[in-house]
């Protein structure tokens, strides 16, 4: 099989490593190839880190609440980098404060996400999507 | 200049003071540091954080203190006057935000402005640089109670310059702790050195008569985190702040869970810090203790959320630590309302008064408990000092190049990321893979006998799933992570 | 019949049993034992009261218990549901009302009817009489564990009757724990009987195959009941019901608020029933614990009561009793809403899962603690056997008589309300005055001893006002009340 | 001084004992004349109590829930009786479950009662508007 590769790491300005060691884990566990770029990355660390390796999707962390303002853009520059198929996932805790789910997942779906996770959904909800998206059985 | 632990010379200091007051535009409104002090000496008493919270640690009690922090200065003000009369909180924090952190200034204008426009704070934390030293004290002198800048910044000078001329007298982090959880590859010499200005810095407020409270950040990760480890790393920070002239200093630990190793843990860290501190020479050091409650990932429910808090606070109240860090019920989520912030508070609040008359009394298992993570802690205080060659901030440098100190789950690249820690059938945290950490042999049979004995009962492997099951086992409503298989 | 500690006979019992299902209309739908019975026998293993606290004594967890009871058989169903559900409560409970609880049947027809009217429950519980067999038993069908009636029902035979036949395996209550509290002019010796006619009862059901639990109610008034006395209640109800051939006895204890006596009053509890029970030839009993969350006055405050909650779930959890019975946050204003008792479930069930693994350790002090206990029930209970010339039935009469046995802040007349309590400095309950209760001299000392030592830090006198400020201290924010000036 | 007096007492099947006797001592402790008849006492024993001192205030406190069932028809009860001007205060948990103040303060007005306390007013509050009632200083 042709293990699908997958960018992680987590956006901004943000170190939360946890999370992003349990989805290296979990993906790998799962049969992807993953790439993982690690805290305190920014856009063009994602974008170069997916041309590179010519990877299936970008699963974007963000826990400390900025991700709104990092992530701005994000989906345009991607296309011009040529990544015009590539999925977007991003989850963690997207936004500052407790706020209404439907409503985050609006903004960040303009932002050019294809998938969004609110808090508490675990990386095994992303991996089945994933799955799913990619054809992968 | 080599990285050494000696007290910074005040000329070297102030070549160092121009150039960090010109990293950002409000540096220039601090210049003065004789009218800084004056400032900093004209506040009341009460909103001393070292007094108060030496008073506490005399007085036997437990103080509260909460997180917060938002991008606008009246919301901020309103937010801690909030906690303070509606939460019943004995300090007050004011919590930095991550681009503050990362030095990255312009971004915080930017969050300042788009909170403006939204109407909602877009930063997670109150840019106390870009505010500067009038809104710093803006936010102080609205306030009756002492206030404390709470961040995870690698190069914190220009914002300790910013709120000890404000007034703040309290400042948290420290070389370690606010760069090996806090950075991806931030050179750990770097580091120590720009924390022996912070500490240099609040040692000449001391010298001229305003005592300021200095405090290294117990929990690091807050993940797993052996008590033993972080313990090594607070003694450490202790011991480079005093040699800075730091008189005050509190020693933080990141609640576990297991409730015996937790108030061992606190039992030896106020312990060693004395006996360590007195050991190379600083006497005369205030020495106070901070709990944090539980920092790992929380429980999303409301309820079980209290749960946790009001957990922690019992431990925290049996242990008599000085102050308690407080949690809320939307921990799990983002940042809390002020609402479920004061919650939290008034929970922890009425645990302490509830067992404020009570504490734990010493059994063989406790005292067991703490020789084990004494010696531990001893293990590794040893091998960096040799590291060093008897200099402990050189040494310090070369333990985490080596592994002798290793924090789990932490961003830096700088850190060895070796050890695995897992909780025993008890819950205690345990090194499961004790990696290059030098520990005796006797520590590490110990380590290992209480680990298989949790794959015994559970009929599991002790290996890295056990700890990505203890990672999610809080929050997930219990202590011992249970098998993968019975996880959703 | 002259009152004594007897197992009735069956043609006694079955003579007082026509009566009894005389006095209100449902009785005629019981009135086959057999019948009865063998529907009880048919109910699944998992939903006996009695094997599910065995299997949990066995395992050492601890169960979640709530209280709740409304007026209409609908609502009550969606409500323990509700609490089964979403509560994730362990065991299921049916509070019933007070009218019930006086007889006073004709109060719960109009109860009912305008509970119906105004679409709310007018109700304080469950008029399981009322309801009759047919409706008790479509409460249990339609949910898979446990249920147990909890009420405060001086006569409750004809309820006894009506429960057990529909299939409800535990009562709670008792000849003593159900008068003195409960009610104001009901004789000793009517309730004893009264009481012994339930037991007796669950014994017949044991005997015939279906094991029932009986829990004397240990909290009493629920107020600053001095451990020994409440121990003592539960230990002489416990060998009341045995007597009866009750096999199944959950012995109850209210929490005071010091961990150290709170733990050491439901080990000596556990203990000393054991050893009672054995003692006067009841083998083969199966004993288990419950303890109560705070019973007096909460604090209003939502985040304060999560507090009290918890803290309470902490030392059940440590003192590892078989099943804790679970407050709420609306505890202060009313019954609560099946929210907030879910809440108070789910709160509570978080603290014994961060606890479950870990238990309390012996210390000096707690060994100490347990001792006085145990020393101060065994001079109660000594006095009660000899008052009543070895028949221990008729020594409960005459010990409330010269108050041997007193109860604080007991609404009953039979009750020589003499003794005062307080809390000493550590908020452990002492006796103030010790009335006529027989300590030895000893005791006595101690107990005064403890109380001059707050006296003294506090600067006040050792009397009533105290016992006043220590009924009011928790609901006011801490356990140990303070001087009245300083309330509001 | 001519001390007032007042009956208090726990109406219905409600068996509170507590509250009861710390408002004893409060209210003698401030100088009335307290008539206390406990707890399960019906409207009847309240106002004979009432009729045969010749009170001023009859305080009834109601915990268990039931209170709006319990005192209906008391204050025409007490009219009967001849106790048209007595005060009649009511406090505790006086309904079922937490309850909007504005709304139980209305229905218990209705009922009769001069003054109406929700959960948690203490019987110092009681005492101080007992004074103002009865002009004493
Ligand atoms: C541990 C922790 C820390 C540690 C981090 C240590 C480290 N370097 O890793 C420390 C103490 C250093 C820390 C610091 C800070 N933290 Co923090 N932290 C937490 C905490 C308690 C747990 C995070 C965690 O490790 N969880 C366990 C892991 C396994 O779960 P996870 O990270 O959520 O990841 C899982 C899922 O989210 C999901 N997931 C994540 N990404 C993605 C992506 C995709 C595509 C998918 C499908 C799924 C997915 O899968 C992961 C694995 O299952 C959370 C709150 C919480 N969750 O309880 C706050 C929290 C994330 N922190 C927060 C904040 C604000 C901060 C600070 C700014 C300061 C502060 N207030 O203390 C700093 C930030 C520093 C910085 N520059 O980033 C906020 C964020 C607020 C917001 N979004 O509104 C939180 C939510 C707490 C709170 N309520 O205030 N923190
Ligand atoms: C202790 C207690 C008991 C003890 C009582 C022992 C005894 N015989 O006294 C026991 C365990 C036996 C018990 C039994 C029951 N209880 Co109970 N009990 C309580 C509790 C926890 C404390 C009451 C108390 O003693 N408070 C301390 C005293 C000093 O305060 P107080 O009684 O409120 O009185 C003060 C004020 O209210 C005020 N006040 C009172 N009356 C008046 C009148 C006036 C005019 C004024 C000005 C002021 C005033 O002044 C007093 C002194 O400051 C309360 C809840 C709470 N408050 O936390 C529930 C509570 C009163 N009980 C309740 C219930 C339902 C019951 C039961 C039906 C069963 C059950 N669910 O457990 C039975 C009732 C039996 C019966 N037939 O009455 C409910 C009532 C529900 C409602 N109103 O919606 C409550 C509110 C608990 C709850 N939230 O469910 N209970």
């Amino acid at each position: 099989m042709n293990a699908k590769t997958v960018v992680i790491g987590v956006i901004g300005a943000d170190v939360h490593a946890v999370g992003n060691k349990v989805i290296d884990y979990a993906l790998k566990n799962a049969g992807f190839n993953v790439v993982n770029i690690g805290v305190l990355s920014s856009q063009e660390d994602f974008i170069n880190a997916a041309v590179e390796t010519n990877a299936d999707c970008i699963m974007v962390s963000s826990l400390y609440g900025h991700a709104e303002l990092d992530c701005q853009g994000f989906r345009e520059k991607c296309n011009e980098a040529g990544l015009n198929d590539i999925l977007l996932y991003i989850g963690g805790n997207i936004v500052v404060g407790k706020q209404e789910n439907a409503e985050v997942l609006e903004r960040f779906s303009k932002l050019g996400f294809n998938r969004v996770y609110p808090p508490g959904v675990n990386i095994e909800a992303g991996i089945e999507d994933l799955k799913n998206d990619l054809n992968i059985k | 200049m080599e990285l050494t632990n000696k007290k910074l010379n005040i000329d070297e200091f102030l070549k160092t003071r121009e150039e960090v007051l010109k990293t950002w535009s409000t540096g220039e409104q601090v210049k003065d540091l004789n009218q800084n002090i004056n400032y900093a000496a004209s506040i009341p008493k009460t909103k001393n954080f070292a007094l108060i919270l030496k008073k506490a640690k005399h007085d036997q009690v437990t103080l509260t203190q909460p997180r917060a922090g938002v991008a606008l200065i009246p919301d901020h003000i309103e937010l801690l006057k909030f906690l303070s009369e509606e939460g019943e909180a004995d300090l007050l924090p004011t919590t930095i935000d991550s681009y503050t952190r990362q030095n990255r200034y312009e971004s915080c204008a930017l969050g300042i402005d788009e909170s403006r426009r939204l109407g909602r704070s877009m930063l997670n934390g109150f840019p106390v640089v870009n505010h500067g030293v009038n809104g710093a004290r803006q936010v102080q002198e609205s306030l009756d109670k002492p206030v404390q800048a709470r961040h995870g910044t690698p190069d914190a000078r220009l914002m300790s310059e910013i709120i000890h001329a404000a007034g703040w007298t309290s400042n948290e982090g420290g070389g370690i702790s606010y760069n090996i959880p806090y950075s991806k590859d931030v050179p750990l010499d770097k580091t120590i050195k720009d924390w022996q200005y912070c500490d240099r810095l609040a040692g000449i407020y001391e010298e001229n008569g305003v005592p300021i409270n200095r405090e290294p950040f117990g929990p690091l990760t807050g993940t797993l985190v052996p008590p033993s480890m972080s313990n090594a790393v607070a003694i450490i920070e202790a011991l480079l702040a005093a040699e800075q002239g730091v008189v005050h200093i509190t020693v933080g630990y990141g609640q576990c869970g297991n409730q015996i190793q937790d108030i061992a843990a606190i039992k030896a860290l106020e312990q060693q810090t004395d006996a360590y501190l007195k050991k190379y020479g600083y006497d005369r050091r205030v020495i106070t203790t901070v709990f944090h409650q539980w920092m790992g990932g929380f429980p999303r429910d409301e309820a079980k959320a209290y749960a946790a808090i009001a957990n922690a606070s019992v431990t925290a109240a049996l242990a008599r630590v000085t102050k308690i860090i407080v949690k809320t019920t939307h921990e799990a989520f983002g940042i809390p309302t002020k609402e479920a912030n004061a919650n939290g508070l008034k929970c922890t609040k009425m645990v302490l008064n509830l067992l404020a008359d009570q504490k734990v009394y010493m059994s063989k298992k406790l005292k067991e408990q703490t020789n084990i993570i004494k010696e531990e802690t001893k293990c590794i205080l040893d091998a960096v000092f040799e590291a060093g060659k008897g200099d402990l901030a050189r040494g310090v440098v070369e333990a985490f190049k080596r592994g002798i100190l290793d924090i789990p789950f932490a961003p830096s690249r700088h850190n060895a990321n070796i050890i695995l820690p897992a909780r025993d059938s008890y819950g205690a945290v345990r090194y499961l893979d004790v990696g290059n950490v030098p520990l005796s042999d006797e520590l590490k049979n110990y380590n290992r006998y209480m680990l298989e004995k949790r794959g015994i009962t559970e009929k599991r492997p002790v290996n890295f799933q056990m700890t990505v099951d203890d990672i999610f086992a809080i929050s997930e409503g219990r202590l011992v992570g249970k098998a993968k298989e019975t996880r959703k």
